[in-house]
């Protein structure tokens, strides 16, 4: 066995116990840590694959956002080292029948397929190369999905926007300062603002 | 003499020589992680030094000058105190995870230090996404630094962890948007591509205003991504104590310390690549005699002092300066560094598109 | 208009931030503005105030004399009980008895060196002195006995 | 580097989505949930990734499916966060079956 | 003010709605000293803040019913200790007032230049010990320097540096030493040319001022019925300064201004210090030269006995107003002595100041309220 390929069944084998222990373990931060692990492997079996830049991606968008994110509302919402209840016996051996089955089937089609391997062919993923399709017009550019996903992120961010505002407008105490100045209360408000008048 | 230029290969050749490849690969990985190791400890050692050197100088101190001359080994006491003492973990923490927080600031650190340039070809991974890698592994510190806050079960470590966290993801764009005006001009991720780039002169001085300006930005966006005054809010003594290593102490300690450091140096060695040249001498433009001169002082020297010179900038802010109020900090991000370095940006490339620059 | 303010709020800004650095600038490239004294070594040069109050000293001279006639008014001064002294009768020549101190008991871990001892002294037997290095690892090294052993009233002070 | 047949990528592609599929199932909490989809959304990423050098390597188009699909995470991620949070105000849990009725 | 169950209670038990209570001190690097301040929070937002008092109460007040009328002023130098002199002047001039005693001219002018030097010594300490709180620590250092100068001259003349027991009733404990003057003046030309420094650093910095503008605000009203004095009150505008209003020593001779500033928030206190302490220069600029002769302190008996009668007298200290109140009963030793200490109330405006600002703003506001535990506790 080579050595790429005992590198590539240690990150499975990490990629995946992680992944059991995030879906597994009972407190909340630590199966978002063991997220986390889980997403840092799959970036080191992207590295693997030399896809760097997908890698590179993988870390800033997954460790550096969403991972921070889910940390973040973990943070917000849930009360330290409090364990979550534990699913009940039923529920787990039912599920567990329902993914194994789906395991076997799909790991049957797969070994049953037989992909016509094109070995030795060189696979380069040129940083520029991915940056002029992504923008060209042309019929295999992606400038079209380039900009969907655009306008989709700018939904997705006025949405959360609204989401987050709506609450808070019925809400004083809870509301951000205006930028730039601090709210107080109100006498103080209303003599900063004689004082400026 | 002093350029590392050239040892490398010998080295690389007599091993290819003496064994077979394999083991050739597993000896040149042993010997990198020894000397990142090394590389460490005493850039902990002499970063924590000048800190103190300068700080004291600043403040019309003298500093440390007991140990050794000039107070050359306080920290290695200093260090030999924090051994000895014993790490305390808090009852009710979740200690695996308090245990495994100062390990993976320290892990990120170490990655950090693959791609960069401290002398001509002397490079530990020279991949093709440099600048992006380095983004990119950077902004896993701050899992370490939440993990931290939260497993410390503190509340001023939690407030600590949150700040930063919001701190270090926010700041994190407008670096990354500075990194970007200097990609735009290169053309290329690569850090090695980076520092050919500037063969003819600096970027700071090639690239006119907007990339002074984005040089600027960057300053500050890595002052406040590494957690330093006046952006240490994660740590802002007089108002979380210790803020998330509140409950930290002994070696545990001396990690997320050292951490500081070493990202520091790391954040420098970026800027000094990108802004002023990595190990590239100072060029200018056609003036033959003036660049062979400058050639004779070796390259590692250049990359080091670059470096430290930056570094002497981020000590002089954090002792001058006052620390903000975290809403202000936000405020700076997204009301002033992000809108002037996304037009920056927008004048960058208009420079690289017309090809402004020398 | 917005764009002006804005501006005029960078520029004013990062100015302010400028000046400070070149203040601090300023001091770190001039060692000499340094103040530190490095105390342990410059003992042999340190000078202290002569009116400087380190502890409770009674002067003897050469005779081995002293001016305590053991009135007690420096203890009662006392704001916290810092002084004892415990009297004895001597027998003048004469064949008198006359009081005098046996032991002036000074704890210097109480006195707070507040000088009322030195002014209530009607024969200024008792003075301040400039010592003020009295760590000790013992405490009771801190009670001191004030009058030197085999010393007496000099002559003359009533 | 081909020395790793592409079915045994496929099954730890495979594995991790039925890893996330278990989670899904099994979990209450909405915080989790969304861990266990995003999982679910990686091994996708794999496979494309797979496919794609394995099968095409010389064209990109799974490198940009990835892509497509990191960001279009992201933006599930943002907004689903953005609703748990208010849920979490309004009904101060995010327990999926605390929250059945459908109002906010 | 705290009921018994309020002061056993668990501080650190959560509030309800995601409220997060956290114990400031009585260990905190911002609190100097052993201030316990109960902070609830709502994310960084401050909902309450309770202070916790008495980890340094000394009972000062009972401490001095054993004393003599001599032996009591030194006490109180360890009450605000960064104002000595000023506390020590107080139970001196009560003392005084009690037996009418005629202070020689000298001695007054004297402890005029004392209190003054005191007050720029405690306000440089304060805009030190300000700025670090604020995160900068340099100008500690700096303030450092020209307070070394002060706690010299202290030294050459008084006999200590920090907690002098310079003033007595009737004068003062000796006359001031040769060098003084000129030691002065050499304070107060360097103190004029480094006072620039504070406002690179510190003044004008666009940091500091966004940290502390509109933020710790206290109105006119609220200063009045908070009992708030001393620079604190004449930030928001109240006209309090004893040396103006109730002019004791030279004071009455003395050109000098109140300062006052309408503005109430951190900015506006700082503001109010720094121009004291500027003032402070000018008191000390008219005097120095013109010491008269004479004596440094009044004949007065061995034993001090006030007749009966109940007496007050009020100076200003650094922190504001300081008050002592002193019951005789004819006896050698005070039947009761109340000291009215002007860090208490101003801390009692804390809670009111800080509520719905960030918790850095707390540091900002305690900072410019210039807190002395011991000066509260007693």
């Amino acid at each position: 066995m080579e050595a790429s390929a005992i590198i590539f069944y240690c990150i499975a084998a990490f990629i995946l116990g992680a992944g059991i222990l995030a879906v597994t373990t009972r407190k909340i931060f630590r199966s978002a840590i063991w997220l986390l692990f889980s997403l840092v492997g799959i970036a080191a079996l992207y590295f693997w694959l030399q896809v760097e830049f997908i890698a590179a991606v993988q870390i800033i968008v997954y460790v550096g956002g969403i991972v921070v994110l889910i940390i973040f509302s973990i943070f917000l919402t849930q009360q330290s080292g409090k364990e979550m209840a534990k699913p009940s016996g039923k529920h787990v051996l039912f599920s567990l029948l329902a993914v194994l089955f789906g395991l076997a089937l799909i790991y049957n089609l797969i070994s049953e397929y037989g992909f016509a391997e094109q070995a030795s062919r060189p696979f380069q993923v040129a940083v520029g190369e991915i940056g002029m399709q992504m923008l060209s017009t042309t019929q295999h550019g992606f400038i079209l999905p380039f900009e969907a996903v655009s306008m989709l992120l700018l939904a997705a961010m006025v949405g959360c926007i609204v989401i987050a505002m709506k609450n808070k407008s019925g809400n004083l105490e809870a509301a951000e300062p205006p930028a730039g100045k601090l709210m107080i209360h109100s006498d103080f408000t209303s003599s900063t603002t004689e004082k400026e008048a | 003499m002093f350029s590392l230029e050239g040892i490398t290969g010998t080295v690389q050749n007599w091993l290819l020589n003496t064994f077979n490849p394999q083991v050739a690969l597993l000896i040149e990985c042993a010997i990198v992680i020894l000397l990142a190791i090394s590389l460490f400890a005493v850039l902990g050692l002499v970063l924590v030094l000048m800190e103190r050197k300068v700080a004291a100088h600043i403040q019309i101190r003298l500093g440390p000058n007991r140990v050794g001359p000039g107070g050359m080994f306080q920290t290695v006491a200093d260090t030999v105190k924090l051994i000895m003492k014993e790490g305390l973990t808090p009852d009710l923490a979740d200690k695996f995870l308090f245990n495994l927080a100062p390990f993976v600031v320290m892990i990120v650190a170490m990655l950090l230090l693959a791609p960069i340039a401290f002398a001509k070809n002397f490079q530990i991974w020279d991949i093709n996404i440099g600048v992006l890698y380095v983004s990119a592994v950077s902004s896993l510190s701050v899992i370490g630094i939440l993990m931290a806050g939260w497993a410390s079960n503190n509340k001023y470590s939690l407030l600590g962890a949150m700040r930063s966290g919001a701190q270090i993801v926010s700041y994190e764009l407008s670096a990354g948007l500075a990194i970007l005006s200097i990609v735009v001009l290169t053309g290329s991720l690569q850090i090695s591509d980076i520092i050919a780039s500037q063969q003819d002169g600096w970027w700071l001085f090639k690239g006119h205003i907007p990339v002074i300006i984005a040089f600027v930005i960057f300053l500050i966006a890595v002052t406040a991504e590494t957690n330093r005054a006046p952006f240490d809010l994660a740590e802002a003594e007089s108002e979380l104590t210790a803020g998330f290593h509140t409950e930290y102490s002994g070696m545990k300690f001396a990690l997320f310390f050292l951490a500081e450091y070493i990202n520091i140096f790391i954040v420098c060695a970026i800027g000094a690549t990108l802004f002023l040249g990595g190990w590239m001498p100072l060029h200018i433009g056609n003036w033959e005699g003036f660049n062979h001169v400058m050639d004779y002082i070796p390259s590692s020297v250049w990359f080091f002092g670059k470096t430290f010179f930056l570094i002497f900038l981020i000590m002089w802010f954090r002792w001058t300066f006052p620390r903000l109020r975290v809403d202000q900090l936000l405020n700076l991000e997204w009301k002033y560094l992000l809108p002037i370095s996304l037009f920056n940006l927008l004048l960058v490339t208009l420079i690289a598109i017309l090809g402004w620059h020398f | 208009m917005f764009l002006k303010e804005y501006i005029k709020d960078v520029v004013g800004g990062v100015t302010s931030l400028l000046k400070g650095m070149r203040k601090t600038g300023y001091y770190f490239f001039h060692p000499k503005e340094i103040i530190t004294e490095q105390y342990p070594d410059n003992r042999a040069t340190l000078k202290l105030a002569e009116r400087f109050r380190g502890e409770v000293v009674m002067a003897h001279d050469a005779n081995n004399e002293h001016a305590c006639t053991g009135c007690t008014a420096c203890e009662l001064a006392c704001p916290n009980g810092t002084i004892k002294i415990i009297t004895k009768f001597d027998m003048t020549p004469e064949g008198k008895k006359k009081k005098a101190i046996d032991t002036f008991i000074y704890h210097l871990e109480l006195c707070t060196m507040c000088n009322l001892c030195v002014e209530a002294c009607p024969t200024g037997a008792i003075s301040m002195a400039q010592n003020f290095e009295h760590s000790v690892y013992d405490r009771n090294k801190l009670t001191k006995k004030l009058n030197k052993p085999g010393s007496k009233v000099r002559e003359g002070v009533e | 580097m081909n020395s790793v047949p592409l079915a045994h990528i496929l099954f730890v592609s495979t594995a991790l989505f039925c890893i996330g599929m278990y989670g899904l199932f099994t979990r209450r909490n909405i915080i989790t949930m969304l861990m266990s989809i995003e999982l679910m959304l990686n091994s996708v990423n794999i496979n494309f990734v797979a496919f794609n050098k394995y099968l095409w390597p010389e064209k990109l188009d799974g490198i940009f499916f990835t892509l497509f699909i990191i960001t279009i995470a992201a933006a599930e991620a943002a907004v689903a966060i953005a609703i748990i949070i208010n849920l979490y105000r309004s009904h101060n849990s995010i327990d999926v079956e605390d929250a059945t009725e459908l109002k906010y | 003010m705290y009921t018994q169950t309020d002061v056993i209670k668990d501080t650190t038990a959560d509030g309800p709605e995601g409220e997060l209570v956290i114990n400031m001190g009585p260990q905190h690097p911002a609190t100097h000293g052993v201030l316990h301040l109960v902070i609830t929070l709502d994310g960084e937002t401050i909902k309450k803040i309770e202070p916790h008092l008495g980890y340094i109460h000394r009972s000062i007040e009972k401490m001095t019913e054993s004393l003599t009328y001599r032996q009591f002023t030194y006490v109180t130098s360890r009450m605000d200790y960064l104002s000595a002199h000023i506390n020590n002047l107080a139970c001196a001039m009560t003392v005084e007032k009690a037996m009418q005693i005629e202070v020689p001219e000298r001695a007054k002018v004297i402890r005029v230049l004392m209190n003054e030097l005191t007050r720029i010594a405690s306000h440089e300490l304060w805009i030190g010990a300000m700025a670090m709180d604020l995160g900068a620590f340099t100008p500690f250092f700096y303030a450092f320097r020209e307070r070394e100068l002060i706690t010299d001259i202290m030294e050459e003349t008084c006999g200590a540096r920090l907690t002098m027991n310079y003033m007595v009733p009737g004068g003062v404990m000796y006359d001031i030493h040769p060098s003084f003057q000129q030691k002065v003046k050499e304070f107060v030309t360097q103190f004029k040319h480094k006072v620039t420094e504070y406002e690179d650093l510190v003044t004008n910095n666009v940091i500091f001022q966004s940290r502390t503008k509109g933020v710790g605000f206290l109105s006119k009203e609220d200063a009045i019925s908070y009992g708030c004095s001393g620079p604190v009150a004449r930030a928001s505008g109240v006209s309090c300064d004893i040396r103006k209003l109730y002019p004791y020593e030279v004071y009455d001779k003395v050109q000098f201004d109140e300062v006052l500033d309408t503005a109430g928030d951190s900015f506006a206190r700082y503001m109010v210090r720094v121009r004291e302490m500027n003032q402070s220069i000018r008191i000390i600029e008219q005097l120095i030269d013109s010491i008269p002769e004479g004596e440094f302190q009044a004949k007065t008996k061995a034993v001090l006995k006030p007749p009966k009668g109940e007496f007050y007298t009020r100076v200003e200290t650094a922190r504001g107003e300081l008050g002592v109140y002193l019951v005789s009963e004819g006896g050698t030793t005070p039947y009761r002595i109340k000291y009215r200490s002007p860090g208490f109330s101003n801390l009692s405006a804390l809670d009111h100041m800080a509520r719905g600002s960030k918790i850095g703003d707390l540091m900002a506001t305690m900072g410019t309220l210039d807190l002395v535990i011991p000066d509260i506790d007693r």
